[in-house]
């Protein structure tokens, strides 16, 4: 709410900077802080997974999540969010996305960081491909 | 209304909407392409494209009911084309 | 999980390093990570707050900061927790505390999180003292 | 008045248990003291610690039910002492 225009929300193919992340969101009149980070787990639903890659709309990503942001923003009492999702080949253990939530006060600080997810997951162009030990590999659902 | 009568030709010609359609990860593979244009009647709809497309047998397994967004936001079947339009098959979303 | 046995529990005078923190937690087999910050703000119910100290009883405070994360780790299923607490005098905009919870899904990542900063605010026996720009200076209730 | 001798015997030599008390931040303030010995009869609860410090006129502004820990366990008033133990007076905290 300062006026300053850091970049809110972001598609890239570059390794999520989480640092970077929380200091686009921080302010000395938000004193909670939540941080969600999404990574490459080694195994889905029982199967161990080798490689995955995010394919994405990246225009219409880049504008839903600016407006999923703002919605967010809106809907609880926060100060700044911030998001970014990873596109291309990424390695077991890599952040795919992270969220981050400033906040006067905590109860809003984990329920907005909590909706931002949910909304990416429901609606953000985005969509994973991962490649198993057994050698099948995947479009996903979410 | 439009000019269609100076047009010459032995059928009816009217005229028509040209938007260009992308197709994304499952769709893509579905279709075997990740974009093409697609002519339509004016007053074409989303669900007029949707079924346009699938009555061409290379794209006949693309599902009946997929999401669509029209210039990056999503759309539901009953709207409007006009020609210049991105239209996106958008298969269900796995991104976080 | 794992074995390893890094500091999981850290009742410090030094500032709080969040990528360690985030360190402490990782895993190939959690995919989900939410990291709860603390920070000093620059008011208090309406006051301008200048400064802050927090005072621990800090052998006991220790040994707390263990017993939560070890009862909440068995009571959600999550992989890693840690959480540290700053001790000493604090410059607005600085992390008091800060919690880290990696898990495999998302819904037990947050609830374990939320879940630790609450008992750290009810059972942690670290008091803050405030001074405000009128003058004032107190010892807060939480 | 709460002085604890229930027991017989005004000069008769009787064990006893001392423990060390420790006093936090608004404590501290009150007591004027960070931490002091405390000799007490034996059999002596945490409550009868908490009443025989409160008897003492430099002491007698500390609440009557301050949260206690003994041995950096949260204690209930009922906990009985045996020398050695450390017990602490904890103001209501605010940590996080």
């Amino acid at each position: 709410m300062d006026g300053t225009s850091q970049v809110r929300a972001l598609i890239t193919p570059e390794r999520i900077d989480v640092a970077a992340l929380i200091e686009t969101v921080g302010s000395t009149a938000d004193g909670a802080l939540t941080v969600f980070i999404g990574r490459v787990r080694d195994t889905n639903e029982g199967r161990r997974v080798t490689g995955l890659t995010y394919e994405a709309y990246e225009e219409m990503a880049q504008s839903v999540l600016e407006e999923i942001i703002e919605e967010t923003e809106r809907a609880y009492e926060v100060g700044h969010i911030a998001a970014v999702h990873r596109t291309g080949q990424l390695e077991l253990g890599e952040i795919a996305v992270a969220v981050a939530v400033a906040a006067p006060h905590r109860a809003a600080a984990y329920e907005a960081s909590r909706s931002v997810i949910e909304e990416i997951k429901v609606r953000l162009p985005i969509w994973k491909f991962e490649s198993y030990a057994d050698g099948v590999a995947e479009w996903q659902r979410q | 209304m439009p000019d269609t009568e100076t047009r010459p030709g032995p059928d009816i010609v009217r005229p028509t909407t040209v938007v260009s359609v992308r197709f994304f990860a499952r769709y893509r593979d579905l279709a075997g392409i990740s974009a093409c244009e697609v002519e339509l009647a004016e007053g074409a709809t989303v669900g007029d494209l949707i079924a346009q497309l699938r009555a061409d047998h290379r794209l006949e397994s693309l599902p009946p009911n997929p999401f669509v967004a029209v210039n990056r936001d999503y759309a539901d079947f009953g709207q409007l084309l006009t020609s210049g339009d991105e239209v996106a098959l958008i298969p269900p979303v796995s991104g976080g």
